[in-house]
């Protein structure tokens, strides 16, 4: 069990194999430009706290300018990162102008360094957790749980209400039942007819069947009998040749306009 | 409890974290050659004998199990809230409004067969009991209801369960089938007629 | 190991019966009153600390588990162990850290975008799940860890996390630190209460 703490670390290999300046570019093995970042911070082999932000500017700046000289592809998060980094040298470098709305090259600094600070001791963390401990793995539950018994009194919570409910509820169903069709409410085609009537005069061009249903009745079964029944209309007034109807294809609106005065006569 | 030899804290870990009972061959292939398997078993079993945990050993092997004279105290009472079914609500009803009544008797009204679990669900609530037999052939049981029962519904007495016409007035007994209207769902409800102590009002509802 | 009182038998009895931790109030909600439940806690405690199950505290409850010392002797559960990414166990560690934290602010942490996936293998392995919202634009959901994550790691409570107190005293853990210096995104994102009685909390409320 004493080689168990080891195990987690290969997740944390390090892209950066070489010690030396002859360091290998693998801009793959890191996780954006933090993560890089906080490699080549922990090459500078100091608290974190007091690491040098400004060698660590130029020590990324470079790493980038080689991988580029070699050719490899770079991301652009990570060139947004090194116009930044430029950028915090040239605000750490010159003097700061007193403006209070833009935080000091020194406050970017120390926002950076905290931020690399955070992510290390997150790794850490995680890596303590790893080393703990784990149930299902080094220690283990009660393999085979066991029930408590538990003791149950049912108890019903009823109303006075719902027993008379039952009692009507049970009465009525020996009662006999009557089905009770109320009035329905439609659209007659003789309504219809009478409707697209009066409108033909106006219906010179195409207009669409729903331009002639009553403008107040819009929805539910009363739309739908009118509906109904002014295609029925149309039909009639078709075949009295004083309309005609036009479809485009299948379920696409039906268009109607009236026949011209002129050729009812010549008929 | 002190001085516990390595293997006998193996095996008893062993015992605890195994789902199924371990067989004594399956512990032994475990443990290195020379280990005394007998004399770690008798020793946890001594040792937990006392305790409220046993090492007990059962057909498929050894296992780790709660005392068996603890039951009592590990049972916890517990009230659980269930619905009546429907089926139980009405047989109750019908016992409060037409009792003493039989079991046949309330299968008559019901116009449906009366499970005896019905019957027993209703006498476990303590609102039902059983009050002597009818004097026809078989000599049925009656069933009346308890005080519980008026106790429960809050009824000083059976006098005071509304009659069918309070029931009507209450509208409970406004039927809510039967009406239909083209496209229309629960459009318009009517009056109904109850057939037993009521003129029929035949009419149509307005 | 002898003159065990019977609630100390009783307490053993529901520990072991049980797998998961039990809360200390889920114990003496089974006991009568006047049983001195911390006492009878400790006295198992010590009993079993030689042993090879021990009683340790754990998720805001108390467990029996096998000691870990002897994790090398005790066969490994057949289930294939999980074997979380970099970025899950990170992701966990900020999850366990920060809590309560949204999606963004562990991106914030972190540098770079949390796939939707990592939270995901998280939260299916039950060690995180989503609690409340943030009272911010966009309302984000925010995630914390569960008790099966503090049990798994043999934790007692978030206080326990391994160097909680140092992290927290260097700063490390203060959330009103985002990462506006590096104008990327996230600025907006600021620390904010759970409190229910923030104001301007319901504008958004579903």
């Amino acid at each position: 069990m004493s080689d168990r703490p080891s195990e987690p670390d290969d997740d944390f290999d390090e892209p950066i194999v070489a010690e030396d300046d002859s360091l290998v570019l693998a801009l793959d093995g890191y996780e954006g430009p933090i993560d890089l970042l906080l490699s080549l911070a922990r090459r500078q082999k100091v608290d974190l706290t007091k690491i040098s932000i400004l060698a660590l500017a130029d020590q990324y700046l470079d790493y980038l300018a080689r991988a580029r000289r070699l050719k490899i592809e770079v991301a652009a998060d990570y060139l947004v990162m090194a116009a930044w980094l430029a950028y915090l040298k040239s605000r750490l470098l010159l003097p700061d102008e007193p403006d209070e709305d833009e935080p000091s090259g020194e406050e970017l600094a120390e926002a950076l360094a905290f931020q690399l600070a955070r992510l290390e001791a997150m790794r850490e963390a995680s890596e303590k957790l790893l080393r703990r401990p784990q149930l299902g793995r080094d220690i283990f539950a009660r393999g085979a749980p066991e029930e408590l018994p538990v003791d149950e009194t049912p108890i019903y919570r009823v109303g006075l209400y719902d027993l008379l409910k039952a009692y009507a509820t049970q009465r009525r169903r020996q009662e006999p039942h009557r089905l009770e069709v109320m009035p329905t409410q439609f659209h007659s085609m003789e309504i219809a007819l009478k409707r697209l009537t009066a409108l033909l005069s106006d219906a010179r061009d195409w207009r669409t069947l729903a331009s002639f249903l009553p403008p107040e009745i819009t929805e539910g079964p009363l739309w739908r009998s009118a509906v109904a029944a002014t295609f029925s209309a149309s039909l009639e007034l078709v075949r009295e040749g004083r309309l005609q109807l036009r479809q485009d294809s299948l379920f696409s609106p039906i268009y109607m306009r009236a026949v011209a005065a002129r050729s009812v006569e010549s008929q | 409890m002190t001085d516990i030899g390595h293997w006998t804290r193996v095996v008893e870990a062993m015992l605890f974290a195994s789902a199924i009972p371990l067989p004594r061959d399956a512990i032994a292939a475990r443990l290195p050659e020379g280990v005394d398997l007998d004399a770690i078993l008798s020793t946890i079993e001594t040792a937990y004998a006392p305790r409220g945990v046993n090492l007990v050993q059962v057909a498929e092997g050894w296992a780790m199990r709660t005392a068996p004279d603890l039951a009592g105290d590990l049972t916890r009472a517990e009230t659980v809230e269930r619905r009546l079914s429907r089926a139980a609500l009405e047989t109750l009803a019908i016992v409060a409004y037409h009792q003493p009544v039989t079991r046949a008797e309330i299968e008559g009204i019901r116009g449906v067969a009366v499970s005896k679990g019905t019957l027993d669900i209703l006498f476990e609530t303590g609102w039902i009991e059983p009050r002597g037999r009818r004097r026809t052939p078989g000599r049925p049981v009656t069933w009346v209801t308890t005080p519980a029962f008026l106790d429960h519904f809050g009824l000083g007495s059976l006098n005071e369960l509304p009659g069918v016409d309070e029931l009507r007035a209450a509208g409970l007994l406004d039927p809510t089938i039967g009406t239909w209207q083209l496209g229309e769902t629960g459009g318009g409800e009517s009056e109904d007629g109850d057939a037993e102590d009521d003129e029929n009002d035949d009419e149509f509802a307005p």
